[in-house]
């Protein structure tokens, strides 16, 4: 198969990865003008719910969280792609990697920055959302460090520090080079950011070192921070809540939605950046494969969160488990299974429909998919409480929709900006030498 | 002064480094430049790091930081808790964890900027040479007596093109 | 004056209770809860903060029902206080589950781990039509939006009933505390009090063998008792 | 807000001096009269300061407002100085307080020295706070938050 990378003269690697940096084309401009009007859309429509209130949402008694904490669940998930991926293939000198981890990481910083909004935009009054922070303050009142939300705050304080840390480092030899030749500002721009990098032995032993440790950090991170989004639900008394499953469920989720947020991302650079010689159908096969594998994972987890209810037969929990796969949530439920299960395995099982855009087609499916399972997860039981006299049913309204909406936009804005200021892939680490091999 | 010898083969830098240091130079005054990370072979030009050390050192730091944190505030304004404990390590364990790890990242992040010389104050003068592409090059910081073996040792291992830099 | 600490507790007797939801609206006039329009209330925009359950038993014509007054158990190891983040809900030394509007954030993950579904949340800042606004009880605050809320024992009246003691140096006597729905039950079903004074009417009911908790297996020990019915 | 409008003397209706009265060895209960029984403090009524100012100083032309007041049957509209605004869901009662012997200085500072009443101390949450602990009163926040 294609190992063209390896091959590539070294100036031709450089020219093509630094060309994207140089050009904005009217279609860029275009795109991320239309981006960033529906981001403001949503940042108008959140306008409108701190000033009318949080009655705009279609929460109600007794489903207190709805499609925001799906968002933030969605997107802390979607964060996943970046360090665990890129942490895991570069504990494991897994050499293929090379030219999807920065796209990875990036991911997962702007993914920790949107999904890290969600808890202040779902807040009754978000403009105290500070009062969370432990600050002296004249009353002498402390957060409560027992609650799961503090614990969500310092897993994602820590979580975006390492990771735009684990961005920023492999970043740093890439944006000496781009100091070198360049327009005023942008040399002004690299040259600080790079802080002086000279490219000396002791600068690159002490990068390499740093990267490892903060592979191996980083990996204990992500892990944890998605158990602790996870705890947020099963520290609660909730029915199908409380449940064992949910921190190493939530988990495998997030590295499965992470993957195909990845894919979807490898995909459309390739095409809009002409990076094919760059990505190839190799980078795809082996992700597809880690997406199809996380895929009987996620089908696996289920079942046994599934199964364990349905069998043990507990009538409050057996309330939730009918809402979700024969009442007024089973449609979304048996949706979830098609589009995480069925299409993936059907897609990226048959070797023949493996091909990039079947991997890309099927990353799609798990993003919509792994959203609704999110949904499915966090609503049927709130509308299903312990007293059945207060049950209910909940549906999303516009404004939730359109901040929802925003969110994906500012993403995708967020991700092209990105791609115009630094190389998509790491310059550095290609190594042009044919000795290396894989 | 400095001799800045520009190489194509990491084994002729290899050899290079091995011939100056039998010369007498000390490792602090070779450094080799490249665009991309080059692996010499062990006991060359070893560099001894303690980043490991901070790093664990920041993670202990950092989540006995935290723990204590939380034991103080809790303990200060106690708070009624209808028969839960006030301050319990298992309930706030997740804290201490994320604190720990975001001292081991502080740790690391902090110490690669010293040790990799970027915040620390530098030679200003020392000059750094612009490498090609795929290129190599070893400089040299010499005094007077031992320019010419250094020279000597650099064109023996197969340096194209040594250039003189700074006073001597 | 000996201080008395309290740990103020309510028993329901079922059997008395006809569901008649006089307590409903005693507790709305008496902690100024807003009211509500139809619209509003098909959103599931209303709140009280006691509520009617109703359990039917049997097919029509043949059916019984069981009326079930719930409101804030008060339980001494709530399951929302430890998950409040900014500890805009505790526990009190007279054994209240409090709720402090001022502190509160609004994260709602209380009320989502609360077992008993009694926790409502201001979806609006509160409004009521004229000339409602001046029977507003002064005692009570007016909840601003984006707060959680919840039935407090009256704690207005038994800051009341403990000034009023105070002012005459007495000990406060049992059934002086008179929250609004036990004041207003017209079959009596509900009964206040001290759970520390173990002659006090509560203390009695709760001993009583037809007493439980609702949802006692959670372990959430509410101080709230309802006497079943005597079958 | 309220307390903003009301820190300029000039805004009440009659220049009322504290110190003066306090001079003449009357006592902040003796008009206040319900601080040491009930929540609110209470201003006194007009006809309270026709009882000595029917006869004494009668010709000053503040008297003169006040003693217009009495004659329309009308309260002196005072401007409230110290309080809660409603939005501060805070219940402060006085009778507890003077009941545990706090003077009245410790939270309204020295009238003897005030003419027009001013706002001289600014009551935030640590303040109370800061006194609460010093007497090792109760710190519950249901005691004022409710």
């Amino acid at each position: 198969m294609a190992t063209a990378p390896d091959l590539l003269p070294y100036d031709r690697i450089r020219a093509d990865l630094f060309r994207p940096l140089s050009r904005v084309s009217r279609r860029y401009m275009l795109a991320t003008l239309i981006f960033f009007l529906v981001g403001a859309a949503g940042l108008v429509a959140w306008g409108f719910q701190l000033r009318r209130g949080m009655g705009v949402t279609g929460l109600q008694r007794p489903v207190f969280w709805g499609v925001y904490i799906v968002d933030f669940v969605f997107w802390i998930g979607i964060s996943h792609a970046g360090t665990l991926i890129s942490a895991i293939l570069r504990l494991t000198d897994a050499a293929w990697r090379k030219p999807v981890t920065r796209a990875a990481e990036a991911i997962t910083v702007f993914a920790l920055m949107i999904g890290g909004m969600f808890p202040i935009i779902h807040l009754g009054r978000a403009w105290l959302f500070y009062w969370l922070l432990p600050y002296p303050n004249s009353r002498l009142l402390w957060p409560n460090f027992r609650s799961p939300l503090l614990w969500d705050l310092t897993a994602i304080v820590t979580y975006v520090t390492g990771s735009v840390i684990y961005l920023y480092l492999p970043l740093i030899p890439d944006m000496a080079q781009l100091a070198e030749h360049n327009t005023p500002w942008r040399r002004r721009l690299y040259g600080a950011l790079s802080l002086g990098w000279t490219g000396s032995d002791r600068e690159w032993h002490a990068l390499e070192r740093a990267m490892k440790l903060m592979a191996c950090v980083i990996l204990a991170v992500a892990v944890s921070v998605h158990t602790v989004v996870a705890w947020d639900f099963a520290m609660a008394l909730a029915p199908m809540w409380h449940s064992t499953i949910f921190g190493p469920y939530f988990v495998a989720g997030a590295i499965f939605s992470g993957i195909a947020a990845l894919i979807v991302a490898m995909g459309i650079l390739r095409k809009v950046l002409h990076l094919e010689s760059y990505l190839t159908r190799r980078h795809f096969d082996r992700l597809a494969k880690l997406l199809l594998l996380m895929s009987l994972l996620w089908l696996y987890f289920t079942m046994a969160e599934n199964l364990t209810v349905w069998y043990g037969n507990e009538p409050k929990e057996m309330a939730v488990f009918g809402a979700r796969t024969r009442g007024a949530y089973a449609p979304w439920f048996w949706t979830t299974v098609f589009l995480n299960f069925v299409v993936p395995f059907v897609l990226l099982g048959i070797r023949r429909l493996r091909t990039i855009a079947g991997a890309t087609i099927a990353s799609a499916s798990v993003l919509t998919g792994m959203w609704i399972e999110r949904f499915i997860i966090v609503v049927p039981t709130l509308a299903n409480p312990r007293l059945p006299s207060a049950s209910s049913f909940y549906r999303p309204t516009w404004v939730e929709a359109a901040i929802t909406v925003a969110t994906f936009a500012a993403m995708a804005m967020l991700f092209m900006i990105f791609a115009k200021l630094f190389p998509m892939i790491a310059v550095w680490e290609f190594q042009p030498h044919p000795q290396e091999d894989d | 002064m400095y001799l800045i010898a520009e190489f194509r083969e990491k084994d002729t830098v290899a050899a290079a480094i091995r011939l100056l240091r039998a010369g007498g130079i000390a490792p602090a005054d070779l450094d080799v430049f490249s665009e991309e990370p080059i692996d010499l072979p062990r006991g060359v030009l070893e560099r001894p790091s303690r980043m490991s050390l901070v790093s664990v050192s920041g993670a202990i730091l950092f989540g006995a930081l935290a723990t204590a944190f939380i034991w103080w505030t809790q303990n200060d304004y106690r708070l009624v808790t209808g028969g839960m404990p006030v301050f319990s390590f298992w309930a706030t364990g997740v804290i201490t964890f994320e604190m720990t790890m975001l001292g081991a990242i502080v740790g690391t992040f902090g110490w690669f900027l010293w040790e990799s010389g970027l915040l620390r104050k530098r030679d200003r003068n020392a000059p750094v040479p612009t490498v090609d592409p795929g290129a190599m090059c070893l400089r040299v910081r010499c005094r007077g007596n031992d320019i010419a073996g250094a020279l000597d040792a650099l064109r023996r291992a197969g340096a194209g093109d040594v250039q003189r830099e700074g006073e001597v | 004056m000996t201080h008395t600490q309290h740990r103020w507790g309510m028993a329901i007797d079922l059997d008395r209770c006809t569901g008649c939801a006089a307590c409903v609206v005693a507790c709305h006039a008496e902690n100024n809860l807003p009211v509500s329009t139809p619209e509003l209330a098909a959103e599931g925009r209303t709140a009280h903060w006691i509520r009617i359950d109703r359990y039917y038993q049997g097919e029509f014509p043949d059916v019984k029902v069981k009326y079930m007054p719930v409101l804030c158990q008060q339980c001494d190891e709530a399951p929302c206080e430890p998950v409040c983040p900014v500890y805009a809900t505790y526990h009190n030394p007279e054994g209240l589950n409090v709720q402090v509007y001022n502190r509160c954030v609004g994260t709602f993950y209380c009320a989502n781990n609360c077992p008993y579904t009694v926790r409502y949340f201001n979806w609006f800042a509160p409004q009521w039509p004229e000339p409602l606004p001046l029977q507003h009880n002064p005692d009570v605050a007016i909840r601003p939006g984006g707060v959680m809320e919840k039935c407090t024992f009256c704690i207005q009246r038994i800051k009341r009933s403990k000034e009023d003691a105070a002012q005459e140096g007495r000990p406060l006597a049992d059934g002086e505390v008179r929250p609004a729905c036990v004041q207003s039950c017209p079959a009596e079903a509900m009964v206040f009090g001290d759970l520390n004074d173990p002659e006090s009417k509560v203390s009695r009911l709760a001993g009583n063998g037809r007493a439980t908790k609702l949802l006692e297996e959670l372990g959430t020990k509410p101080k709230v008792f309802y006497l079943h019915k005597a079958t | 807000m309220v307390a903003r409008a009301a820190a300029a003397p000039s805004v009440q209706p009659i220049a009322y001096s504290h110190k003066q009265h306090l001079a003449l060895g009357l006592e902040c209960l003796d008009c206040h009269s319900s601080a040491d029984t009930s929540a609110a403090a209470t201003l006194p009524s007009v006809r309270k300061c026709m009882l000595c100012h029917a006869k004494v100083a009668a010709s000053n032309p503040e008297i003169r407002k006040l003693a217009a007041f009495a004659a329309n049957h009308r309260e002196i509209p005072w401007q409230r100085v110290y309080g809660f605004p409603p939005e501060a869901l805070v219940k402060f009662p006085h009778a507890p307080h003077v009941r545990a012997s706090i003077a009245c200085d410790r939270c309204h500072g020295d009238m003897t020295k005030a003419t027009t009443a001013e706002l001289q101390v600014k009551h935030t949450m640590g303040t109370c706070l800061g006194c609460h602990r010093q007497y090792k009163a109760t710190e519950d926040c249901a005691a004022c938050h409710y």
